[in-house]
């Protein structure tokens, strides 16, 4: 399904690696391991095509995402360190604000079920900026179980989750994987899911080619 | 695709009318500008006339420019800027409708409260309608052009005044021909040269600009 | 004395016992302003030099006195709730601003009106215009921060502290702008010299101001009833009386 | 006096009646807006009772 | 507690320079704003001149304006306004040194620059020296007030504009008074009473405004 | 040492908690627990003194806070949520002007050693903007190391730090507990302290009298 040439980054002056490749197929779950500062984010940010690397490319059902980027994006979902929620919309309108970028225009009793599948029942009406770090993050699981799409990529999804929030993060993985979908995820957190799981190591490597 | 335009200018006009007093706030800053003109200079009646057209049109580009920053700044910041170019939408579409969005929250309320500020500095009527006019084809190019400006900064941590030195020179063509056509019009000669000339600009911004703004949203936000 | 006060100025209290000063303040404004509007419209004797337009006097002196005096009363009332934190007084400052803000823009627009048969302009860049259309903005700032802070308290306070630097400002705008014309332009604006006004004038203009003072009153009374009731919305009083409501 | 002379003002009657007409607007607008307040302030109140009661009644449900 | 005062004010020049084009950029703005009268107004000789101490004083003032949200805005939004407000030292003494920092950093650059357009304006050589001594006296005001408008609004979302509508109410003596002396000067008359206004001025709000500042700051950053 | 009397926090229209009372003692450690949105960051940023509660108040040493305020904040250090990095600053110019809010000159050596021992060897001269989100939030943990604080109040302490840094934290726990220091902070994700611990809980209440 997803494929990594041979992927180079240099941010500032380190190379953070090269000649990186692997690749995820339908129903797997990948785990980017890796210390602070090994560039997790950075390739999580150039498989989503956000970010050139400085070598190699992204394949998406066997074509370069650059020249794919449409069918690409339907099928992939991105949640990075970042929370994307305006402080100004209430929690429904935030959920539905991203959803919008996806053309997805679902009915408000969906999107409140999934909100409370998350937690944040009788939370609709709020605010944004009135809302605690967890339940910022638990908006973007709910637009993740939403989002109707194969590829997930995550990057620290455990971020300010308390344990139930754990819990329901690992349990809509092993779902998301059931139905067939494939996970990339990084997190420092000890994440204890169910099933196989491969996972890639980021090191650190001095010189570039 | 036209649902996607919809969507997302929906969801920004949205986010503006929440904040009521934000949607005043480039209208009041308008007014206010223009107000301290008068104070500052101490006009006779005439010299304030002269003036008139150069400060309304400078006010009006003003605050454009500062409202500029709520058209990617703020989404840019909390990562929904990702989201946009994630979407499965052409980003031209995008940029366009947050464009529109930023045009309707900004410079139309400036075209509409102008006239009034024309009356204040005793502008003649033919000159207001002319004002109105100018205004109305210059807005327009004004959130277009400025929509490049804050793709190039976004990333550049205090850019405020960066994306002013960007733009402004960017400005200033429609800025000339914008307020000459008030004072042309206030010597009572025929303004259509001015403002085919502010037609033709828009024309060519509205079909160029998103995609320069798209571009340069792909190459800045990358991180 | 100060327990009494504190006691006076708790919202529930204040919620109960404004109510019969609301009716009070409500007559007697209706009926001062009745008899005032009656004398100024039809005894008043019209004026020599400006003929029938100067009856606009009777509603734009009141009401430029209005926005100036709930301005005092709005920093006024702010202060007091910054330094000794009464909640009352916060919320009689938030009530103020939109009654003070509406004065003054009845003053800026009848005085432009009567502007226009007098200078032959509806408006002109003189010190008085200024100062009031300035005034106006500070009205606008105050209620733009109010509502634009989230939380409450923060908004009073802040809102509060915009209000008294504002206080400072007034007397310098009014002074420095009058300064600043007469320097250049000298009095091209027709102004009353103070005394010689007539009697019949004066006095309708008087009731007037009264009537409108009571008003101003009457109204904030209630709003401050809005406001004690919003604030207080999680508080036990409030919701045992929304629910027999 | 007369009344159409009394309308008329001298011929500053658009200056005057305006005027006028804008104190009553104001005036009016003063009496009408805090009633409006009031009703939205109560109904905000009775809304937040509302989610509460289903707040507190869904997460008697879960646990 | 002089000390704190150093360390603070140094931290944020420090800040500064090392974005070289950032500290260039209220001055480029005041520049070209400046220059975009000119160009709005095609004005005679005379008409420039009469403008210039108005144009001037509004630009400068508008630069300031914008360069506000340098104050305190980015340390609130990355927590570090958290850890100024937690410091043992006075809060009162953080904010002097930052407002100070403020001002050496856009204050006086405009004051250096502001011969140089007066001259390009055709301003006469004394109406250039009261210039600079209005600027003198009052472009700290301006650091001083805005640092007020600053800490109100910096729990603002948006506070860009909302920020305006606060300070230019609060500007406009300032600009009265500053103008007005160059004008004076213009027309040869003494202006020892407008500088001994702005002088007064100043020394109310060094004394005042950072007291509000801070007290500002304690109510709005509670988050 | 520290004290909490009846402290009560409203936010929005939600009672978070009133009537919390506990007390916090040298060599003492102590966590806040609760889920998304109990109120943990509004406890500890009240307890800073950075928020007024609605009714109650914070002791130091026996007086309140307010009046005490310099005191205080010379013993105290907080940690929150918000990462306080300038990205046009190096590490190291970081981590000074930190230390600056407290007036402490140190030498440039100790805090390259202190940068060291949180694992930022080698990047006291990259700039802020240049480093990834555990990076950042080690610097905190030098800074902490250097504050020579007294009562440490750390708001999720562990977020973004890889296995080595959530050791390191710990360990700098233990040390400072040792050295007769006390700490409370929030945490989601299990913290193994070898050492007594007390804990106060929030949960939901409804009213405010
Ligand atoms: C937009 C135009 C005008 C504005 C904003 C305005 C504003 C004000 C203000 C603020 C005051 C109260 C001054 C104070 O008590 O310190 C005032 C008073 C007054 N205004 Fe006006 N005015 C305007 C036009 C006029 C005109 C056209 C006239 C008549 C020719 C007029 C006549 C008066 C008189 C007689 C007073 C009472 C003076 C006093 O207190 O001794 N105003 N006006
Ligand atoms: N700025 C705000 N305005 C209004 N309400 C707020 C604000 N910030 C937080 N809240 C509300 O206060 C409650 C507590 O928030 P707080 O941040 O203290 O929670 P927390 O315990 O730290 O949660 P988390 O574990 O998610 O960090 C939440 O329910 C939230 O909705
Ligand atoms: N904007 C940037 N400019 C230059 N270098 C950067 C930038 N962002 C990150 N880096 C560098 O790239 C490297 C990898 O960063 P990245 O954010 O990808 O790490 P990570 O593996 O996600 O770390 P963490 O576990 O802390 O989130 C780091 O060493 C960092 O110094
Ligand atoms: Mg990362
Ligand atoms: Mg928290």
């Amino acid at each position: 399904m997803l494929e990594a040439q041979s992927l180079e980054c240099v941010r500032d002056d380190r190379l953070l690696f090269s000649g990186l490749s692997f690749s995820v197929s339908d129903a797997e779950v990948m785990q980017i391991e890796g210390h602070n500062g090994s560039g997790k984010t950075s390739l999580l940010r150039i498989i989503c095509g956000l970010r050139q690397p400085e070598a190699g490319q992204v394949m998406w059902q066997g074509e370069s995402i650059k020249s794919n980027r449409e069918s690409y994006y339907e099928n992939m979902v991105y949640i990075g360190h970042l929370p994307c929620i305006k402080a100004d919309l209430t929690v429904l309108e935030n959920v539905r604000s991203l959803l919008d970028t996806r053309s997805l225009a679902l009915a408000n009793s969906i999107i409140e079920t999934a909100l409370e599948n998350v937690g944040l029942a009788s939370y609709e009406d709020v605010q944004g900026k009135a809302l605690s770090s967890g339940q910022r993050r638990r908006i973007l699981l709910a637009f993740l179980e939403l989002a109707q799409a194969k590829l997930w990529i995550l990057d620290e999804p455990l971020t300010a989750l308390d344990v139930q929030g754990v819990d329901l993060m690992e349990s809509m993985i092993l779902d998301h994987r059931q139905a067939g979908g494939s996970v990339i995820f990084t997190t420092h957190h000890g994440m204890q899911l169910d099933c196989e799981m491969r996972s890639v190591h980021l090191g650190h490597s001095n010189y570039q080619e | 695709m036209l649902k996607a335009y919809y969507y997302l200018l929906f969801r920004d006009l949205r986010l503006a009318l929440r904040n009521r007093h934000e949607l005043a706030n480039p209208l009041i800053f308008f007014v206010l500008v223009v107000t301290l003109f008068p104070l500052a200079v101490t006009p006779t009646p005439e010299t304030l006339q002269t003036m008139a057209p150069g400060v309304i049109w400078v006010s009006a580009l003003l605050a454009v420019l500062l409202s500029l920053d709520r058209l990617f700044k703020q989404d840019y910041e909390d990562g929904s800027l990702d989201q946009l170019m994630l979407s499965p939408n052409p980003l031209v579409i995008l940029v366009l409708a947050k464009v529109t969005a930023h045009w309707l929250l900004t410079g139309l309320p400036l075209v509409i409260i102008a006239p009034l500020l024309g009356l204040f500095m005793s502008l003649p009527m033919e000159a207001v309608i002319v004002l109105i006019y100018s205004l109305l084809l210059g807005t327009p190019v004004l959130s277009l052009i400025g929509a490049i400006g804050v793709s190039l900064t976004v990333a550049v941590n205090r850019g405020g005044v960066l994306l002013s030195l960007i733009i402004l020179p960017l400005y200033i063509p429609i800025l000339i021909f914008g307020a000459n056509a008030v004072d042309v019009a206030m010597a009572g000669l025929p303004v259509s040269g001015q403002l085919l000339f502010l037609g033709a600009v828009l024309a060519l911004s509205v079909s160029l600009a998103p995609l320069a703004t798209s571009v340069a949203l792909r190459i800045t936000a990358s991180r | 004395m100060w327990h009494w006060i504190q006691r006076f100025s708790s919202p529930k209290h204040f919620y109960t016992m404004s109510v019969p000063l609301i009716k009070w303040f409500t007559v007697g404004a209706l009926l001062i302003g009745l008899y005032g509007l009656y004398l100024g419209l039809f005894v008043a004797p019209t004026d020599y030099q400006q003929g029938e337009s100067y009856r606009i006097i009777f509603i734009h002196v009141p009401a430029a006195w209005m926005s100036l005096f709930v301005y005092m009363v709005m920093a006024a009332s702010a202060g007091i709730g910054i330094i000794w934190q009464i909640r009352l007084a916060d919320m009689v400052a938030a009530a103020s601003a939109p009654i003070g803000a509406s004065f003054a823009f009845l003053a800026l627009v009848t005085g432009s009106l009567w502007g226009k048969p007098m200078w032959g302009a509806y408006w002109v860049w003189d010190a008085r215009l200024t100062s009031e259309l300035i005034l106006l903005f500070l009205y606008l700032g105050y209620m733009a921060l109010q509502s634009a802070i989230e939380d409450q308290r923060s908004a009073d306070k802040a809102s509060g502290l915009l209000a008294i630097v504002g206080v400072v400002n007034i007397p310098i705008i009014h002074y420095s702008v009058e300064w600043w014309n007469t320097l250049h332009q000298g009095a091209t604006v027709t102004k009353f010299d103070k005394p010689s006004i007539h009697v019949d004038m004066l006095i309708p203009l008087l009731l007037m101001a009264v009537a409108f003072k009571l008003f101003y009153a009457a109204i904030v009374l209630i709003r401050a009833r809005n406001e004690a009731l919003y604030r207080d919305r999680n508080r036990r009083w409030v919701r045992e009386l929304i629910e027999q409501l | 006096m007369n009344w159409s002379e009394f309308f008329n003002m001298g011929g500053y009657a658009f200056y005057v009646w305006t005027s006028y007409g804008l104190f009553i607007l104001v005036i009016v607008a003063n009496i009408i807006s805090p009633m409006m307040q009031r009703k939205k302030v109560i109904s905000h109140i009775k809304r937040t009772i509302r989610r509460e009661n289903i707040g507190q009644a869904k997460r008697r449900h879960q646990s």
